[in-house]
């Protein structure tokens, strides 16, 4: 493990670190909407990995006004694939909202807790 | 507070794992190992040409991968659908009852 | 100078996340949560990805927040 | 869900087509500057989201019912295909751009025949989209 290389790249371990935060909520909290944000995190620092990824040092941003050989662009890829995955976090997290809609309708609340102790209490 | 300290100490075997991961991946920014491949330079190359967009992103999302951009708009509509099935089902079981 | 203003955008991103991690109140996570990603759509901009950057400050900032406020109002605010 | 307030209601009033200009402007510029039918069709959604908010899901559903939104939804997607099988008839791959659609001149408004197309599908198809998804988790009735 080399040390000064993880000093040097601290876009990952910020990644790293959005991660591990992240699932510690989705472990710890039994809230089913502080889970939800604590997955939107984990989608965030995903994003961060891949679009620091393709960054490149002193690069333009990949919109070709006037196209010459000595200019460099960034890598659009990781950005075009991250626009995709955005949309589809969102489309998860509306899903997953619309679930806890219907979890409050049947069971009066959204805590994961007290509904495995209504269930419990059903058997 | 047990189920905490079971949970941190998990989340510190998988940071350790992921940060020596991290020590071995090549600096921040530079160009040599992630960026000299042959797609990059074929989309910024020839991008204006094949696709007469100047914002090479969205020629790729829409141009070279319009069909993974097809896939995600299937997964809008099944969004909105799952989303009427899941909030429509309890108006129609009220109204039986 | 380009670095270290990347690095104070990621010191605050990280202390957002804590506070998140430990409020109790519903309400501040979510807006502590949209505050989150629009500085995340500040540091796409400084990483030269513009199109990420409007994305996530209309969808991530915006809809998410929306959609979450709209759930809470009809659910319980307070976390137990 | 509604607001009732006399402040945000006349800054909706006043900054409202500004959202929506911003939203198509967005979209219709896909080629020549950052923006795309993902974000332009959230910034016009999101647009319609303010106006609900401020004045109540009724009388947005009067601009704006719910089955016009699902149809244009469904239109929307239905146009991605459309314009898919347009190159099948001239015997090319399915999405082909360069030689059915006419490129244009490099870096001008009218360019880039098959992107800025689709980009309009997508742009109507995610404001829809955003739209269905706040009232379908915001409205009263449910």
């Amino acid at each position: 493990m080399n040390l000064t290389n993880i000093m040097a790249n601290f876009y990952y371990v910020a990644a790293i670190i959005f991660f591990l935060i992240g699932l510690y909520i989705m472990l710890t909290h039994p809230n089913l909407i502080k889970k939800v944000i604590g997955m939107n995190i984990i989608d965030s620092s995903i994003f961060l990995f891949f679009v620091s990824v393709g960054y490149i040092e002193g690069g333009k941003s990949p919109i070709i006004e006037n196209p010459s050989p000595l200019t460099e662009f960034v890598n659009p890829l990781p950005s075009g694939l991250m626009l995709t995955g955005i949309v589809v976090s969102v489309s998860i997290t509306a899903f997953a909202l619309a679930l806890i809609i219907r979890i409050y309708q049947e069971y009066g609340t959204i805590n994961v807790e007290e509904i495995v102790k209504i269930r419990s209490e059903e058997e | 507070m047990k189920k905490n300290i079971v949970a941190m100490i998990m989340l510190l075997i998988i940071g350790l794992g992921l940060m020596s991961v991290v020590g071995e991946m090549p600096t921040f920014g530079e160009r040599r190992f992630f960026s000299e491949e042959e797609m990059y330079d074929r989309y910024l190359q020839q991008g204006p040409e094949e696709t007469g967009s100047i914002n090479i992103v969205s020629a790729i999302i829409t141009d070279y991968r319009a069909f993974d951009t097809l896939g995600e708009t299937t997964v809008l509509f099944a969004t909105v659908a799952a989303i009427y099935g899941t909030l429509l089902a309890a108006i129609n079981k009220d109204g039986d009852d | 100078m380009i670095e270290l203003f990347n690095f104070i955008l990621l010191i605050i991103l990280i202390i957002v996340v804590i506070v998140v991690a430990q409020i109790r109140d519903l309400l501040s996570a979510v807006i502590l949560f949209t505050v989150f990603n629009l500085i995340l759509s500040l540091l796409w901009q400084q990483m030269r990805a513009p199109d990420v950057a409007i994305t996530e400050a209309a969808l991530g900032a915006g809809v998410t927040a929306v959609l979450l406020v709209a759930t809470i109002s009809k659910t319980r605010r307070q976390e137990r | 869900m509604k607001f009732e307030d006399d402040i945000v209601n006349t800054v909706t009033r006043i900054i409202l087509p500004f959202i929506t200009l911003f939203g198509l402007y967005l979209i219709i510029h896909v080629h020549l500057s950052p923006g795309g039918g993902f974000s332009g069709g959230t910034v016009v959604g999101a647009g319609f989201v303010l106006f609900s908010l401020s004045f109540g899901i009724s009388i947005q559903e009067k601009k704006l019912s719910h089955r016009t939104s699902a149809l244009l939804e469904s239109y929307g997607g239905l146009w991605y295909v459309l314009l898919g099988f347009v190159a099948l008839f001239y015997g090319y791959n399915f999405l082909t751009n360069d030689p059915v659609f006419g490129l244009g001149q490099s870096g001008s408004l009218f360019s880039s025949g098959l992107v800025i197309l689709v980009n309009i599908g997508l742009g109507v198809k995610v404001a829809s989209t955003i739209i269905t998804l706040f009232d379908s988790l915001g409205g009263e009735e449910l």
